[in-house]
């Protein structure tokens, strides 16, 4: 097998941007997920916010982790060079990368799996270290690309496809990431352009680490066994493997709701879930009662969306660290070693 | 008492100081070094400290040696006994006919005596109570104390030891003049009361001006400096730790724009192992010179991502100051342990490029060669350093610099290649060395590619045909061949006999060189290979070829080193005889003496 | 267009299935295999899929053979090219003499015709679309439609497929009617349309009685359950993860109380592997079975813990389902390219004991051998499989169990002897055979001790010494010479050719088994040996140092059994010669045939 | 060098427990680390706590990381199995143990680098899975075994041995055992046997994942540059392995206070922290509120001490499992194997 890219024909009519450049000049790859899935939806709105706001594509650096979500930026900004890393441990990588050039814009995305089991740890750090990035959890519940094991934000009582209930409870990044201190917290949802388009495009702005949890379902792991429409249930005996042989064609899932407006959300398996935008009142400034807010609206089953929790003033990495301003790459062989001069007076201390 | 047997030697003994850790004793014990450093006499010491912080024994190993040898000997000629706890065992280690001192100011036990060693009591306790306030000053000033005991006893020169003491306590004069106080106290007891200066002593030379005593890893995070490296990320771990400290205070010094107070660098302190490598991976893709130093638990939770950086092909320097293992093992102990993790490191089919310096001055030079060697090749590239070279004092020649020499930066398109390029394809074999061009982040669009550590084609593209996989397997392997032409050369020292050789690596050095001289005063003469990297290069293949016996000497149980070799050239395994030693103390030329003669014996018997 | 030479082949053809993934193929294409199977011909069946879950090729490869050989044969005798997007690839594949099965519903390109092949078009889209309601349905019977045709073109018994049909949708009849409905119109179109059956075809024999197609993954789950595992811990990772699926489902079957719902068994999902396998210590520490299924990466990230568990001697059992490496690599690819990760893996001197199953049956066995194994060395064991073994269907004699056998723990003190014991020291070689006794927690007081991965002495406790840590390492070698004789002996296969031999591990067997035949029938006679464990028994130095020459056949570039050979045996590397296959698909017979055949000309040349 | 332990000698007059076992018996080997360490007290504390309970020793596991911290299970009941693991991995060591044995009690001893650093998804993961143990962190807001490096739970502001000035802000073991559905959650100081005795002995007998967070001041590298105190500062040039060469003799720092009162605590380099006790009305059932409370007083630079939260009713990860209430362990041969009689049965999928 080999690598597909779409055609990319200009048209003349197409919309420009600031740059000159059109929404294609911001697409990718051919997305091998399934039909249906909600990341692809999540790359649609990467793509529409990098594009509305006139980013360089070259000056983007795509980094993420293994996954289906972590597949996703081979399917946006082709102009950009990418990492996709091991698991879990993208944020390390965008550490080192940012270290070496505070100049380029980085979006990263993960899934559920990848940064909250594995990857919990990278990802607590990346967010204490107010790293400047964008990072987009694709957060479905389950380890797609695995075939459908529970993660760590799996539901209480949601069912695998195999059939068990996850009876843990879930890790919400969003939480989490007050606790750690995240300078920009964000959820979304995948279907919900209105609401993911901003919010990309502000925490692409937001110097710090943005994180956006956006809720994306998978269609093909939420099959569950004593659902009627489901293939897997009618198989008895037989090879396990083979379960998950068919994937049935799907479409993604929208959503389209107003601010303090609650909307239920069904999604491919017959579920449901509740989404609330946070009311225009809302304070994003205050840690503890943001916690405090989300948590509540948890215990009553509803995922409380849009900028949660916001810090603009924070110092970053860099500020934190007293880097040069001008990217550490940029520096030359003069600029960096110190030459044969220098030595007598480094050396004294060892005589 | 029969009277110790001892003849005059001077300038070649060896004191060894028992101390408590935690209670100052390893700056008198580094003062006392300097000292002999400084009157031009070649020395190096050696810290054998416990993996805690205060109150468990530590000992200070200073040989002295005119003729400039640098290992452990296996002699003691002079022990500082100053921990009631390990006396016995201090006691027994002193060769016959040497001294032992002690704290005479609590009796020690009766049965504590050996006829054939010299015992000097000195009230060092209670001398420091009677002219020092303060618990403080008077646990620290005991060892300074004993320190002025040993200066008159070994005739050391006070002018050069009140010298080091104002330099150290630069800031404080009044400091200076305490330790100095507690100098003349000591050396003062020590002519009362015993017969100065002992047969052993040292005498004024000239033999270590141009030299300085640096250790391994402040000499790496040198390099490090030198060579341009602008990210650094690590985890502490002994005994690699004091090679980031290093390199932060030379960057605090050299890389920080007086006026703006902006860093020329970025050191992230990680939140373990895998995230420091990852960081490093990451600067390294968007070409910064990256680097974290670690030890032996860093490089298996490194693992993943090493065999990562070796599939994508990403430039990275990883230097392993080994310690014991397996597994924590005795942190602040050395062996040569991790030669077989560095080089297969990783699931699947990996190799990685090693360099093995062998003091600290070669810790200087391959810090540097290794950045060269990472970006020429992309590809992760380790320093194999261990804790004798990194934390102990060596003595060794200045270190030099070219202005001349530049960074190779290797392979990089630039942005006029680019634009000019017609495609750019990441992975592809354009000069047949098996090394490919790379693109760096934020250049220029047409050098964008995705790197990924699953399987890709030439072109830099997700593939998992079986053809364009191996096609790229198959070049890295060629790539592995052109490092073998890249690495540092091995060091090769010839005599006489043609017929039967040694080879060691890294830190053996000293003990080795020290063994075949006494060899080849027994009429014994050896050649000698020191590889200095793997891949190997030829001329190790040729060095195995031309002996009929090769002596592999190396600090691990497993014969790590005599594995690689077998594996990695084509030798006939059966004339490879291992020398090992793993006891976690540094290798004694004595050791190596006896199992080469032993080895001799056994061969001409067979 | 002239006639493709074909020739009668009877049981005796490959069909190959280029699907798409995510259209229920494969659930046809087993119905396809288990159909011949269940018409007594022995069968095999290899998926050759990709890292995604829709929409991408997939591929299904099935050796329908009366001779019973169960490797690749290099050959495509039938293609089912249902890919429009690898239809040029797939129609390439096809052997001379072949035949190519495709939907014709929509026309296919004029320039992809072959003269050599039999192209059959059957409108399977425009069939199932007549006759079929909904998308669903479609899709899923267009791939129950060409196994009908190819019952038709094949011979195969429409009983069998409507039985096994009544099998799987046992609790769904109307299901069993719509896919025996597809059958029948594949039929009926091929009788109609095409000349049935083929010159390749299927004739019932006697050969799978008593047999089952079993993957060897199940087999190791099922391996656990009998062998008394109550803990596994993992994290879910390709190939390896159906094992604990398959283990999941044996216990929730046999370890459930009816009653009360109480399990007797812990399944952890952990958050990485570096986790499952501290679960595992955890576990094995505490005195139960416990294990964990993975692939590569997951060594990488386990090593620090795997080297832990080697000093702190705590029995572990780690399934590696070998997929192509390095890094992420190709994960739905088969490799042998973890052997030497696994054998040294973790910093430090360690080496751990490995079993290589060759198929599902000894996956099965092993399993339980692997249990057996790591109390009674209270060492991690690892069993390396791979995608090959671990996910494919084999053909399988029915699995055994020998009612009398019962565990072996290893030496477990009881409360008793704790009691009775004046101490418990526990890292002492009580026996000389380097296997201490071990007190598990909770028991008795007096068997509490401090596990550590730090310095030990044999008395269990903290130590620094040189000493005292020498004779710890020297005794878990002296260990590691015990578990040579405790390791399953390898398979020695001898002929009357004495001098020249072919060496071979796990899933190479039946393809060295069926190369080794074709050679014999061009009067070339070798001897072979198939390892079976490492370390290396006594038995596999004898047969080294019997032969003048052997081929060491593995799946990896880097011929890591070769290395391990050279390494941990005294034999002459130039006796070895490696035949490597590492493209990520199953080694087949003919590429082995074609490498000996090479490498014996070649010796005679020379 | 050997091991150490103490004389044990039978004191006639000793109080005796409820076992008829002293004090004495619920002592380890005599500890190493440096006097005045404030995890010696903790290692007191345990003691008394596990004495007073009246555990039976032998049925205790003792597991830890590495670290000083982790060096202290070495310290308390001998009569105990200790599991002292690899560095930031005792959770899943005690997982597994916990999962293999569920009748023992668990005491976990971690440091902050060992729990906040490099184990931080596993201790995120524990408290996830609510399994049954009680985890102290004996936080120094350094790496002490390593020689004093900044710890993630290393105050905005702190001075380290070597000079540098922590600027980043902490992770905080409470606010993130609150975020990840910790089930017992408190925090208390080594010095303060008061609080933290009964908080050790409610923590071992909650019935799932109780963590103490327990300050403990580092003697040793808390030292400053630019206290006068500091020896360190008088050197200049010199070798920097020996700045620590020198440890300064100290005592072990107390405290003492009333419920809902603050406490202003003097560390050995002359920095200070303020402790305030959860008062009498604070109610620790509330997730939500309990964070944005503690999150206020840290705010205002005030560690809130006490027993924080607390949800007695939260199903362990036994429950979670269904696993027998006997222990694992202690099924036998025939409990475990189905044998050859199953076996036809098994393998009827597979023809
Ligand atoms: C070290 C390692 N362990 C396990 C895997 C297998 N693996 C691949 S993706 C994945 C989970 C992905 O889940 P998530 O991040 O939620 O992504 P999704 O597919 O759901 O978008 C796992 C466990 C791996 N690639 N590497
Ligand atoms: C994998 C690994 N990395 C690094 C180390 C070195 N190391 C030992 S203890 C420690 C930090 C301990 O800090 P903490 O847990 O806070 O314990 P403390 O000593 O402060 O009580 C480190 C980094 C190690 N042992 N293992
Ligand atoms: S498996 Fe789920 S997450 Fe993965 S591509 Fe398909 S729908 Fe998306
Ligand atoms: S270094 Fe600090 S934490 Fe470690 S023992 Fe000493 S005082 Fe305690
Ligand atoms: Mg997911
Ligand atoms: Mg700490």
């Amino acid at each position: 097998m080999s690598y597909m890219s779409k055609p990319r024909i200009a048209h003349p009519g197409l919309k420009k941007n600031a740059l000159g450049l059109t929404r294609r000049d911001y697409e990718g790859g051919m997305s091998t997920l399934c039909a249906g899935c909600g990341h692809d939806s999540i790359t649609a709105a990467i793509i529409q916010a990098c594009f509305e706001l006139a980013i360089e594509p070259h000056r983007v650096a795509k980094v993420s982790g293994i996954g289906c979500s972590s597949k996703t930026p081979a399917y946006f900004l082709s102009a950009s060079h990418g990492f996709n890393s091991v698991h879990g441990r993208m944020p390390a990588v965008a550490t080192g990368a940012n270290a070496a050039n505070r100049d380029l814009s980085y979006i990263g995305v993960s899934g559920d799996g990848d940064s909250l089991s594995i990857g919990l740890g990278q990802f607590c750090h990346a967010m204490r270290r107010n790293l400047d990035m964008l990072y987009l959890i694709e957060n479905n519940g389950v380890y797609g690309l695995t075939k459908g094991q529970f993660s760590a934000s799996a539901d209480v009582g949601s069912k695998a496809k195999r059939g068990e209930i996850n009876e843990q409870p879930p890790i919400d990044p969003v939480l989490t990431a007050l606790a750690m201190g995240g300078t920009f917290v964000a959820r979304s949802f995948s279907g919900d352009k209105e609401q993911l388009v901003p919010l990309i495009k502000a925490g692409l702005k937001h110097k710090g680490f943005a994180l956006i949890d956006v809720l994306s379902p998978c269609v093909t792991f939420n099959d569950h066994e004593d659902s009627t429409k489901s293939y897997a249930y009618t198989r008895q005996h037989y090879h396990p493997a083979l379960e998950t042989d068919f994937v049935r064609p799907a479409e993604e899932i929208m959503a389209d709701y107003d601010a303090g407006a609650a909307m239920s959300i069904e999604l491919h398996d017959g579920s449901m879930i509740v989404l609330r935008k946070a009311a225009q009142d809302y304070d994003p400034q205050n840690r503890g009662t943001a916690f405090a807010y989300i948590k509540d609206k948890l215990r009553d089953s509803e995922f409380l969306t849009g900028l949660l929790y916001v810090e603009e003033t924070a110092p970053d990495m860099h500020v934190l660290s007293h880097t040069a301003d001008r990217p550490l790459v940029d520096f030359g062989w003069e600029d960096l070693c110190p030459g044969s001069s220098a030595l007598p007076e480094i050396l004294k201390r060892y005589r | 008492m029969p009277e110790p047997q001892s003849a005059e030697r001077i300038n070649d003994f060896v004191i060894k100081l028992a101390n408590v850790n935690g209670t100052g004793s390893a700056s008198a014990n580094s003062l006392l070094m300097k000292s002999i450093f400084r009157m031009g006499v070649p020395v190096v010491g050696k810290n054998f400290f416990p993996s805690n912080i205060q109150g468990l024994p530590t000992w200070y190993e200073i040989r002295v040696s005119r003729d400039g040898h640098i290992a452990r000997s296996g002699r003691v000629d002079i022990m500082v006994a100053m921990n009631a706890e390990t006396y016995r065992q201090d006691l027994s280690d002193v060769s016959p006919g040497g001294v032992l001192i002690y704290d005479s100011t609590w009796p020690r036990s009766h049965e504590l005596v050996r006829e054939d060693v010299t015992i000097l009591g000195i009230p060092l306790a209670k001398i420091c109570n009677e002219h020092f306030d303060g618990i403080r000053a008077r646990i620290l000033m005991k060892n300074v104390t004993y320190v002025g005991a040993l200066a008159a006893l070994l005739e050391l020169d006070l002018e050069v030891i009140k010298q080091l003491l104002g330099e150290t306590f630069a800031r404080k004069p009044k400091l200076a003049d305490a330790n100095m106080q507690a100098i003349h106290l000591g050396y003062d007891y020590a002519r009362d009361h015993f017969e100065c200066p002992l047969s052993l002593r040292v005498e004024s030379m000239d033999l270590t001006r141009d030299h300085i005593m640096i250790d391994g890893n402040s000499a790496a995070a040198l390099g490090c400096l030198y060579a341009g490296v602008t990210v650094g990320a690590w985890y502490p771990i002994t005994p690699s730790t004091s090679l980031m400290d290093a390199f932060r205070s030379l960057c605090a010094q050299h890389r920080t724009d007086a006026e703006t107070g902006e860093n020329r660098y970025c050191i992230v302190q990680a939140e373990d192992e895998l995230a420091a490598i990852g960081m490093v991976l990451g600067a390294g893709w968007m070409g910064a010179r990256a680097f974290t130093p670690t030890s032996g638990p860093g490089i298996s939770l490194m693992s993943e991502f090493i065999g990562f950086g070796y599939f994508a092909e990403i430039p990275a320097v990883i230097f392993d100051v080994q310690r014991v293992g397996p597994s924590t093992g005795m942190p602040t102990r050395t062996q040569q342990c991790d030669i077989l993790s560095a080089a297969y490191c990783s699931h699947g089919d990996t190799r990685h490029p090693i360099l093995f310096p062998a003091d600290p001055t070669e810790c200087f030079e391959m810090a540097v060669a290794a950045f060269d060697l990472a970006e020429r090749l992309q590809t992760p590239i380790f320093v194999l350093s261990d804790l004798d070279i990194g934390m102990n004092d060596w003595m060794c020649p200045l270190l030099q610099w070219d202005d001349d020499y530049r960074w190779d930066r290797g392979k990089v398109l630039s942005e006029t290649d680019l634009e000019k390029a017609e495609h750019f394809w990441r992975y592809y074999d354009h000069d047949g060395d098996g090394i490919p061009y790379r693109s760096l982040p934020g250049v220029h669009p047409k050098g964008a590619y995705f790197t990924r550590g699953s399987g890709h084609n030439a072109e830099g593209r997700y593939t998992e045909d079986a053809d364009e996989y191996r096609e790229v397997v198959d070049r890295l392997n060629r790539k592995f061949e052109t490092a073998a032409e890249l690495v540092p050369a091995p060091v090769v020292v010839n005599s006489a006999r043609g017929d039967i050789a040694v080879l060691s690596v890294g830190s053996c050095d000293g003990a080795v060189r020290e063994a075949l001289v006494l060899l080849g005063e027994q009429g014994v003469k050896l050649n000698y290979m020191r590889v200095k990297a793997f891949p190997f290069s030829g001329k190790v293949q040729d060095f195995l070829d031309r002996h009929e016996r090769v002596f592999v000497v190396e600090q691990n149980r497993d014969g790590q080193l005599r594995k690689l070799l077998i594996n990695e050239t084509t030798t006939d395994p059966a004339k490879l005889v291992s020398i090992l030693h793993y006891d976690g103390l540094p290798i004694g030329s004595d050791c190596i003496l006896e199992a080469i003669l032993g080895g001799l014996e056994k061969g001409a018997a067979a």
